[in-house]
């Protein structure tokens, strides 16, 4: 049987490595297909063939349910991740992030590098996290919005901008960055990967892999590159 | 080569099999198309140029999700294509059909300047001898525009290699179905450490673009000296 | 078969109003530079859409802008010689020679393609592309080009103006034939007084877009009021025989009884040849002259006389060979006293009788 | 119109801004390209060609990122440039440049098409009227390849306009900096109901670009007739 | 100014091996379609790199293989009248012919443009653009562009070919006073006899690529072996004066005292003037004639007797007016019994001294 796996382009690595090891496992056919939660979720508005969605955009998901394209009890939080303040350089000095923050001070005439503020979530979380900080209207000016976390990252890495704010999953495997501060978990609404299985979709595989997700091997992975794994109540282990 | 991957392998396959397609199945439309716009006078000619251009103008994003909400297996054209078995939704075809579009006024304007520069007087001088309209465009006009439709067919072939946000936006991103190579290398951008990999994919993408290319000017060359008639 | 012509277009600053018939045979449209030749001659070909007109090869109406209708280029079947050659660049001479025949329903058969190409000398360069050939071999094969598409018309826009008189010579047997043994009408744009004199059976002046002069060639050609002719046009055509060759390189020819010498012309005893005598060419004088070079003597008497502009005046000989005209000075005509009725010898020179002034149809003009 | 917000209008103004100067500047370079291209022989003349492609080819995220590496603030070039006061990061300039970029390889081929499609009889007749090849170039090449020009011009201009991959990874997005139509476009898709607000903004691009596009007709039917000489 | 020619080339299938010297005046290359006249004239403009040679004009060398000289063409300051026209489509009529004034080291004075538009006749075209114009008008303006970029030599590529007898004889002249005034060597591609034969300083005969014949005109038109000149192209040019005009519409000419009746010629009396008589126009007599409609009779001696291929001898008659050529047939010079030393008339009709076989240097030929 074939499992047909809609992911956030970001879960790529992750992917690359459950997806096989599945496969081996159970004798079932996983195709994964990557892209952004936005596109993705369009895709399965119009009939797209997915049997799984993981979205890093729980606004995607909450649209797609009420829609009742989703099976329904099958959704649930996968994956939690935090985001992180960035700045260019192998060992940027760390910084307290709080609402004493001199951000204009650190970026000098530079520029803070984030996702798009309105639009893609690590955008979406960083601009919640410095307006509960109050650090958004002094920041607001001179931030540069990439179109995605990567995008941003990239700014920070070539040292086009000194800081930036991407998830935290990103920036551990770039060296040409640093860590300076972490945003507070309740600076911010929550940053989770949901997943569901799709209406009308529901099969032995979908459940067998959806079930796979949640278990240690699928674990393991997530946590490889730096996700949290969100415990399920009765699921696995 | 070693160093690809059997998905990777897969891609540039597929990539070359959309590309290809999108190109072929696009020059008959878009020689009507150019035809039209150089030598036609018709009400909503402009309406044509315009939309003709319209891929190039709005941004691929937008393009694919116009195509997913058009030729989705939900969508208006779409679903009665479905009917007669062409399916486009998250196949390879459609991804071939956005490429296609994508690459399509690149197509229409090279064959179009090139026709604008036939001289008429040529293809007066076949009518006189018998032939008609269409055989004065087969015999004449066509062999005379080779160069641009092959100018044409170029641009179309390497745009519809690089083409990734109207196919991905329409088809996703499905291995062996809809994974293009632009769509790989988009994948590996979105993880940490898959710069590398995405390098490669490159590499091997400018690889195959340039060795059409060389191939076009090789044809371009040859349809050229038979055009200046030496 | 007749074409009637009857156009009328504008351009700016200039305005056609042609009305002319074209019986079998060439008929020349002669006119200066600019005065309309090429228009009316796309015209009939239907490359230009007149503003008002008709024309009409017989019962076949090519168009008429009364009744609207329009036959388009291709089904005219016409075999135009352009003006400027216009032969397709990326096709061989071979395949720009055979062009026609892809669309004729007449089949033209490889003879008939290969004695075209010997006429034109262009048997070398069936290989090459026009690109690689020089200006007149590129008019050269256009005027095959068209000769091949089984044409039911041809119209030539001065297919020889490029060619040097020995090509010219050998080109021109071709159209001659062409006029006496096909029934196609000819409609040939042509400066040479010479081409003229020779090819023409009809002849239509133009001036600024009008016809100023119709009519079969010997009227016209003989009319001193035909200026853009030129003085040299004029000539009168006799009908002869060969009667013999002469060792010393002349042929005897046999004209209603006189004799007449010409260079040796390749053409057995007994072939009836045309031989145009240009009327600038003859002497006059009353009594028979003894003692000239010139061998040819024609004795006759005054049919006509008639003055034009400037000092010349056109004496129209009645003689047992035909007709004979000569242009001579009005003083030399009040000289001789010359009137109607008078006798007269004409005189020309052997050399005068030019080769390409002799036209013939027993001759093989293929050679 | 008042359904555009401020912001809205300031990303009109800019992609209008930047998509005409992208066109501009890229014309004269492209230009020569596309002179060296169909007349020189010169060792690299493939490479040149493949170079002058590849922007259609690569991704234009990929292009974005090379744009980033090469001409940031950082990198190679654009650090030269910047010591002459020539910035391109997070600037329209550089929203410019990479829209210059993407468009470089259709103005070039248009360019090309009708540079090898000019009769180098007309080059020679003015050779030996004593016209350098420098005049040669201005005062008879150039008008007969005005068609060529302003077809390319055209597609650039229509490329520019919808350009978004390479921008905004090269400059991101910055409203009245950098915020082009495509970004603004592109974010509105990013979030669900956020069709309606894009579809406006397409709506408002389309209006644009079809200016230009009808602009550019006029203009090429002028120069055409030009060229036709009649 | 002397133009020193040495040329190799080849293409596929033709090999040009030509030298010649083409001095001042008009050196008319002379040869059938595709023997390398236009390959010659390409390579002295510089469109054409030959496989090896050298052209130099005067102490100017244009190139030189050997040298591995090369002058770009447009610092040749060549004025080229191309077989096919070349005008500039995007640039109108009055554009094209100010075109080489904007490279020219010279001032070109509008009096000089207006007097090559009115001898062209093409005033009323400056605003048009050349697709409006015909065939031959596009020609006429390509003779005005090249003679307007104030060249140091002209090659004219069969120039007149598209023109009317008309048109070329108002055009012709102008040749002349080039030929005859400047200092510019004129490199004249022609197919026309009488074009040569009029305009001709020096003649080249081209045959297959190779250079037959050369050197004055004079010398190769009455040489019988120059066979592709035709028959027609032999003749003697004489020195003569405008006598006085008659009533009747005919002038008189004073040759060397012998009086030669012509069409009214515009000239006051005095001017000098050249006649050309063609050798085939004179008909020979051992007594004067009488009572003959030909008014024109010189008498003189034969010198010389050239017999050539064919039925023809070119007979030299030295008279006051200057050397006469007839050309009579072997036949006639028997029964003449002519040969060197024996007196002679010759003789020729009025009209067959045609205007355009007048050239005058008085004149205004811009007229
Ligand atoms: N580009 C070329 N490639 C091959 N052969 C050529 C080329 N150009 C000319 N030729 C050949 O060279 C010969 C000389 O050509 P050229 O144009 O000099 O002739 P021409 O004397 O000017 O003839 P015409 O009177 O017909 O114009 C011809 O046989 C022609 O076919
Ligand atoms: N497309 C056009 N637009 C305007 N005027 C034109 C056009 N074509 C021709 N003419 C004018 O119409 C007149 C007749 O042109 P046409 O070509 O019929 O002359 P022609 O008799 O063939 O002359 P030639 O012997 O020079 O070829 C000329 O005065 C010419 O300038
Ligand atoms: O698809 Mo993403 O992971 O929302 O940037
Ligand atoms: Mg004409
Ligand atoms: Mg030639």
């Amino acid at each position: 049987e074939e499992v047909v796996v809609f992911a956030a382009a970001s879960l790529k690595t992750a992917m690359d490595e459950i997806a096989p090891a599945f496969e081996a496992q159970t004798g079932h056919e996983v195709t994964v297909s990557l892209a952004g939660s936005s596109a993705l979720a369009r895709q399965i508005e119009q009939g797209a063939p997915a049997d799984i969605f993981i979205s890093a955009n729980e606004a995607w998901m909450d649209t797609l349910e009420e829609d009742g394209l989703l099976a329904p009890g099958s959704r649930s939080d996968l994956l939690r991740n935090s985001i992180v303040l960035i700045a260019h350089g192998a060992d940027a000095v760390p910084v307290e992030i709080s609402p004493a923050l001199d951000l204009p001070g650190l970026l000098g005439e530079g520029r803070l590098a984030m996702a798009l503020v309105d639009a893609v979530p690590a955008g979406i979380y960083g601009k919640a996290a410095l307006e509960s900080l109050g650090l958004w209207d002094t920041a607001l000016p001179q931030v540069a919005q990439a179109d995605n976390v990567r995008a941003a990252l990239a700014l920070v890495s070539t040292g086009e901008a000194p800081l930036g704010i991407v998830y935290a999953t990103d920036a551990a495997a770039d060296d040409n960055v640093s860590v300076i501060g972490t945003f507070p978990e309740d600076s911010h609404p929550p940053i989770v990967y949901p997943v569901a299985e799709l209406a009308g979709r529901e099969g032995a595989a979908a459940v067998a892999f959806l079930a796979y997700l949640h278990g240690s091997e699928a674990r393991a992975a997530f946590e490889a590159q730096g996700f949290e794994v969100i415990s399920q109540p009765g699921a696995g282990d | 080569m070693e160093w690809l991957g059997p998905e990777e392998w897969q891609a540039v396959r597929l990539s070359l099999r959309v590309s290809f397609w999108a190109t072929l199945s696009g020059l008959p439309p878009a020689l009507l198309a150019a035809y039209a716009l150089a030598r036609w006078r018709f009400p909503g000619k402009q309406l044509l140029n315009g939309l003709v251009h319209l891929p190039l103008i709005l941004p691929p994003v937008v393009t694919g999700y116009l195509l997913l909400l058009t030729f989705g297996t939900r969508g208006p054209i779409g679903s009665v294509l479905q009917e007669i078995g062409l399916v486009f939704a998250f196949r390879w075809t459609g991804a071939a059909l956005a490429a296609g579009i994508m690459a399509f006024p690149l197509l229409v304007r090279a064959m179009r300047l090139s026709l604008e520069a036939v001289d008429p007087k040529l293809e007066q001088a076949a009518a006189t001898l018998g032939a008609s309209r269409l055989w004065v465009f087969v015999t004449v006009t066509l062999p005379l525009i080779l160069p641009g439709i092959i100018a044409g067919a170029v641009l179309g072939f390497a745009k519809a290699m690089g083409e990734f946000g109207a196919t991905i936006t329409f088809v996703s991103n499905i291995p062996g179905q809809t994974q293009t190579l632009p769509s790989a290398i988009y994948a590996f951008l979105q993880v940490p450490g898959g710069e590398h990999a995405a390098l490669r994919l490159v590499a091997v993408s400018v690889a195959v673009a340039m060795s059409a290319l060389l191939l076009s000017e090789w044809l371009a060359r040859r349809a050229q000296r038979r055009v200046s008639g030496t | 078969m007749t074409l009637s012509v009857d156009l009328r277009h504008r351009f700016k600053g200039f305005e056609l109003d042609a009305r002319f018939e074209a019986p079998k045979g060439i008929t020349v449209l002669f006119g200066r530079s600019g005065s309309g030749k090429t228009t009316i001659v796309n015209a009939v070909a239907g490359l230009l859409r007149p503003d008002a007109g008709r024309v009409a090869a017989d019962d076949l109406v090519l168009f008429d802008t009364a009744r609207s209708l329009w036959l388009p280029p291709h089904r005219r079947r016409i075999g135009y010689i352009f003006q400027e050659g216009r032969l397709f660049p990326h096709l061989s001479v071979r395949q720009n020679l055979r062009y026609g025949a892809w669309f004729s329903p007449k089949r033209v058969t490889p003879a008939e393609v290969d004695r075209v190409v010997e006429m034109l000398g262009i048997g070398g360069l069936l290989e090459r592309r026009p690109g690689a050939l020089s200006g007149g071999e590129k008019q050269r094969v256009a005027i095959g080009r068209a000769l091949l598409s089984s044409p039911r018309m041809i119209l030539a826009d001065e297919p020889l103006a490029a060619l040097d008189e020995a090509r010219k010579s050998e080109i021109l047997p071709y159209f001659e034939r062409l006029r006496d043994e096909a029934e196609i009408p000819i409609l040939f744009v042509s400066h040479s007084a010479a081409e003229v004199a020779r090819l023409a059976t009809t002849v239509v002046v133009l001036e600024g877009g009008r016809v100023t002069r119709q009519g079969p060639a010997v009227e016209v050609l003989a009319d001193p009021a035909v200026t853009p002719l030129g003085a040299r046009a004029a000539g009168a055509v006799l009908s002869a025989r060969v009667a013999r060759h002469h060792e010393d390189g002349l042929t005897e020819l046999d004209a209603g009884g006189t004799a007449l010498f010409i260079p040796r012309l390749e053409a057995a005893p007994g072939t009836p040849v045309r031989v145009r005598i240009a009327a600038h060419e003859v002497i006059l004088s009353r009594q028979r002259p003894e003692g000239l070079s010139a061998l040819n003597i024609i004795s006759g008497e005054v049919q006509e006389i008639r003055a034009g502009e400037g000092p010349g005046m056109l004496v129209s000989l009645d003689t047992k060979a035909g007709r004979v005209l000569a242009r001579i000075t009005r003083r030399s005509a009040k000289a001789l006293q010359l009137a109607p009725g008078t006798p007269c010898h004409a005189v020309m020179k052997t050399v005068a009788v030019a080769p390409e002034d002799i036209g013939g149809q027993g001759r093989d003009v293929s050679k």
